[in-house]
């Protein structure tokens, strides 16, 4: 199932979502085994910022029945930090590097952009635009002006694909795309994290969160993804990573369908470190693929 | 990506499918046997996450979704992994209720565990509760050790068995020691010794603050709420005096002196 | 617990979701025993239209593992047919009633509050303005100069409690709550259903629901109602109705202490009838108000 | 609010915790026996929605979640109420896994059942795979009826057993008439009869078609997604020559007249 995608040659359609995976961490808990097995064919970074980040006081975790909310904060080195330390392990990787930044102006996106597109390791570059402008304060990617502002200011400074990530907590992701794409983008990707929290059982009134207000991921949001990919697909020609609360290789399938090129899978490595090999896997053997154990003509159907 | 030295064991890539071989209990504690013939037997201290292969979901408000961590606290020479659970939510519940017969899915070992004493000193072990478990291996390991234990009644102190010779406190004088197990533990920081400490974070925080007025060297085993236990989600971190760390990468054992405080 | 609401005295703090219980059907089904234990403290009804409306082609549902989706289609006989056929029907009911209305234009719902707003029958109306303007193309409720816009013409047309049912696809529904209180609304409620869809696990590519896409409701939203609950709260004084996913007291408590004054159960009155009593019985008791079976002091906490 | 004469059974409002007092199989069909001694006896075609009491829930991408809807198979003088299942998915398959120890929670009586056969009319029942179990009440109720059901094979023509004297076809002919049940009905539609149908649409919408061209009125009971079976959510709807009604108020049993086609 080798797929193309924006001049890559990937061995499947199945990647990581952003600050779901730690190829270096992984490689501590698991050793080479990890080089061998690497389940996506393309590995994305997680969010990488000018400055380095501590991230949000914890805790940073709330399960839900259908997924869970995450107030990490981004926590990263910054880009000299990871420069220094991280691109050159992430070098030995066997698939190809796709790195993940954001900033709060459009210079701080561009400069990342220059010096990230500027290094052979990196294949591409995904533009994380679930962030507020810190000059005009509105949310980068909530809106198509301050979107093709951005891809202004930042597509002079690479020649690299740049894959600008949605954020679903807007009126209309299409739109957002639509601008991305007239601006410049090679590609998007959806759906980031709904924005959700929870109450603190203990203390009433006070969120659970350490950061307050966090981000939905997993099986709950699967149904908002599926549809955003869906509008997004209907109006723009750009390829489409499509995300959100893939578990099986028919939610892969689904977002396929729906009109998504690569589909990433993020929440449930959590669940199952190799859940990328096994979704790519179950796609490929068509595994999966029908939600009911019996076939339609023999039952009473459900559709009245 | 040039090899780094593992400071730890390894734990194969991939979750995988393990029989549930035992169940016993011990007061409120369930000790949970999973065979693992073909696994690495794993530091003292470290730990897996569990999930039940069936019906893990769909209890209070549709939990568990996520695998739980628990400390590996016993391996036998077949091996046969034991675990020591108490049911405080949907995941431990879920996972207290399987039998010989069910499967559960485990990632690990994980983690960093314990050290060796430094410079020949006595080990002394304190858990608090179901903060036992990592100290049973541990004390395997080191050939036996001086376990002090504290629990909150005679009840809880049935989990006490699990270690034998241990001495007992419980916070109500039902059985042993009437008071914290810090006092207990007061009592033996006289010569050289070093600690290794697993329980609730107040327990914590007291070893800790025990042990630096005493200038004594100490290990905490912590916990915090983990999605992924391999360095994935970020969600686990502890702040230490470097900043955070992921605990499930950087710990769950981490040096007293590393850290400020225990919250 | 009796609790007062845009003047309105209401014998507990729960009532039902526009849309998810329909008191005259109800009534068919259950007979008298209905209004003896009518579940909620006022009765909101299904929004109605200025036309009739037939409502969306089957299928008109898809199940979530935590809620579902809906393509519903706003099925309604109209304001002429509801006038002559429901209220005198609803004004049997033990509590008052509020009607739900929506228009795509704002002299649509201005003829519909104001006939509405006449019948004595008739305690309060809320405007669902998850509908998009004809004129404008923009949905009304994502829009903080819709709803004020909107709010403009119908505000005049009636002294009764005017309640602004807000939509969650927007990128920030406290803004347009804030539009709404500045332009004269006396309360809000939200959150309408998440835009989701579902793909037919029969027919590859197309989708399950006749509508295509719906809205998703249950436990799935509830920790995005919660957090637009608290952020609308930090804006608006108005009086708040809180709703999405609450299946228990602890949930109402949850949105209670998020900011909310009143909170609506909907999807669950499906799985059970008398949701709505037993929720509000559960939060006068602090029953189920702790979300795990130890007290904190005894375990290893999780909070590291 | 005036009170309307009722056009059925009325359910008591709220739903009600019954415990499961039987389950026996025949072929791939469950019968379910629910205590419902304080429960109305309900009219023949009404349905319930069921959910069990505990793990509902956690199956297949989460599922179920709404209840599911049965039609009333038969009620014995206890109170006790027979369903019979088809594991079709998440919710048949919990419920179809329930034994005697186990509770269901249980909405109705619900919607309209079968009507009288029309001028004395003799009444033929045709079913389909499950579509038998509306059909064993009504017959109980007739004392009897020429009773026609078709079935995919022989393993699923084991459901018959519950309708004594049922004349079976089956589609591959491994028991009784090989072909469609229709093949069967065509033969009774000579003197004055009125047909009750319920099976899957395909073989619904011949019952139509055939009974149309033969000008035999014909009550079907249909199905639809449901999610509350009380008029609550709107989602249940089928199309008629007047437009969407609600199948869980306005049926599940429509006239057949009322519908242009069973789609
Ligand atoms: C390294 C490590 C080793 C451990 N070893 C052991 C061991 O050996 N034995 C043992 O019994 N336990 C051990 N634990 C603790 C164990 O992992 C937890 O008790 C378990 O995860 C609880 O899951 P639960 O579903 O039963 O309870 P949860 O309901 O998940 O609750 C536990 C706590 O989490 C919080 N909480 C409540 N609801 C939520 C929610 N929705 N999302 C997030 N947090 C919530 C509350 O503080 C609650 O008290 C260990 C933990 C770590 C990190
Ligand atoms: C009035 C009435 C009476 C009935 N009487 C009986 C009876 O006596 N015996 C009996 O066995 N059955 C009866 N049924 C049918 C029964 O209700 C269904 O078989 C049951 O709801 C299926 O649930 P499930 O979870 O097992 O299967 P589901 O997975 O819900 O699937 C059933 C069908 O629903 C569709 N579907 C698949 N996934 C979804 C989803 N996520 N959301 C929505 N639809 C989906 C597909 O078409 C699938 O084939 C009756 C139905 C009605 C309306
Ligand atoms: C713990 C966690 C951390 C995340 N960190 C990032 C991040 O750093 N940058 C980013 O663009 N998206 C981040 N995301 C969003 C994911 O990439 C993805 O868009 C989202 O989780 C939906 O996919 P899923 O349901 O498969 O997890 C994060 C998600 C989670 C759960
Ligand atoms: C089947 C269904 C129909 C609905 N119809 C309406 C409607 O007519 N008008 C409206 O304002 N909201 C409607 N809603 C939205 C609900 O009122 C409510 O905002 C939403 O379902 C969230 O609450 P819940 O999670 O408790 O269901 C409907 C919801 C459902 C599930
Ligand atoms: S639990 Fe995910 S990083 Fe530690
Ligand atoms: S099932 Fe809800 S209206 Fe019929």
């Amino acid at each position: 199932m080798a797929v193309s995608f924006c001049g890559l040659r990937l061995d499947h359609p199945i990647v990581n979502a952003s600050g779901t995976f730690d190829a270096i961490a992984a490689r501590r808990a698991f050793g080479d085994a990890l080089l061998r097995d690497f389940p996506f064919s393309a590995f994305v970074s997680k969010t990488v910022t000018l400055a380095p980040r501590q991230g949000n006081p914890p805790p940073r975790l709330w399960e839900l029945g259908a997924g869970m909310i995450n107030s990490i904060g981004l926590p990263n080195k910054g880009l000299e930090g990871y420069l220094a330390h991280d691109l050159p392990e992430l070098a030995a990787l066997p698939v190809p590097l796709i790195v993940n930044v954001m900033g709060s102006s459009a210079e701080d996106v561009a400069t990342l952009v220059r010096a990230f597109g500027e290094r052979e390791e990196v294949a591409a570059l995904e533009l994380n635009v679930s962030c507020p402008n810190v000059k005009t304060g509105l949310l980068m990617g909530a809106d198509p002006g301050e979107t093709a502002a951005l891809m202004d200011a930042v597509r002079p400074h690479t020649a690299k694909p740049l894959i600008v990530k949605l954020t679903p907590n807007c009126a209309s992701p299409a739109d957002v795309a639509a601008a991305a794409e007239a601006h410049g983008a090679d590609a998007v990707s959806l759906i980031n994290t709904v924005r959700g929290m929870a109450m603190d059982p203990r203390r009433p009134g006070e969120p659970w969160l350490g950061g307050g207000t966090g981000g939905i991921s997993g099986p709950a949001v699967r149904a908002v993804a599926l549809t955003q990919v869906r509008e997004v697909r209907a109006r723009v020609d750009l390829p489409i990573v499509g995300m959100g609360g893939v578990q099986r290789g028919r939610h892969a399938k689904d977002l396929l369908d729906a009109g998504a090129d690569l589909v990433a899978v993020g929440t449930e490595s959590f669940r199952d470190p190799g859940a990328g090999a096994r979704v790519a896997e179950e796609l490929a053997n068509c595994e999966d693929l029908v939600h009911t154990q019996q076939p339609a003509p023999a039952r009473i159907a459900h559709d009245g | 990506m040039s090899a780094p030295r593992p400071d730890r064991t390894l734990a194969p890539f991939g979750r995988r499918r393990l029989p549930v071989v035992g169940r016993e209990t011990f007061g409120p504690y369930v000790v949970l046997s999973v065979a693992d013939a073909d696994g690495p037997a794993p530091d003292p201290g470290q730990f897996a996450m569990l999930a039940a292969a069936e019906r893990w979901g769909g209890g209070a408000d549709g939990r568990p979704f996520l695998p739980r961590a628990f400390s590996v606290a016993r391996r036998h020479g077949d091996g046969r992994l034991e675990f020591v659970l108490e049911d405080v939510g949907p995941g431990t519940e879920r996972l207290c209720e399987l039998e010989p017969g069910d499967d559960v899915w485990l990632l690990g070992p994980l983690g960093r565990g314990f050290a060796a004493p430094r410079d020949g000193r006595r080990p002394v072990l304190v858990g608090g509760g179901v903060g036992i478990a990592p100290l049973m291996i541990w004390g395997d390991a080191l050939g036996g050790a001086t376990t002090l234990l504290g629990f909150r009644d005679a009840a809880h102190a049935a989990g006490a068995a699990l270690v034998p010779g241990a001495r007992v406190a419980t916070d109500d004088g039902s059985a042993g020691h009437q008071g914290f197990v810090t006092e207990l533990l007061a009592a033996e920081l006289g010569g050289d010794v070093e600690v290794y400490a697993c329980g609730p974070p107040p327990m914590l925080e007291a070893v800790r603050a025990l042990c630096a007025e005493h200038d004594v060297p100490a290990q905490l085993a912590l916990e915090s709420g983990m999605a992924c236990g391999f360095g994935a989600c970020f969600g686990c971190v502890v702040p230490t005096r470097d900043g955070y760390v992921r605990l499930c990468v950087d710990g769950p054992v981490l040096d007293a002196a590393a850290l400020a405080e225990v919250a």
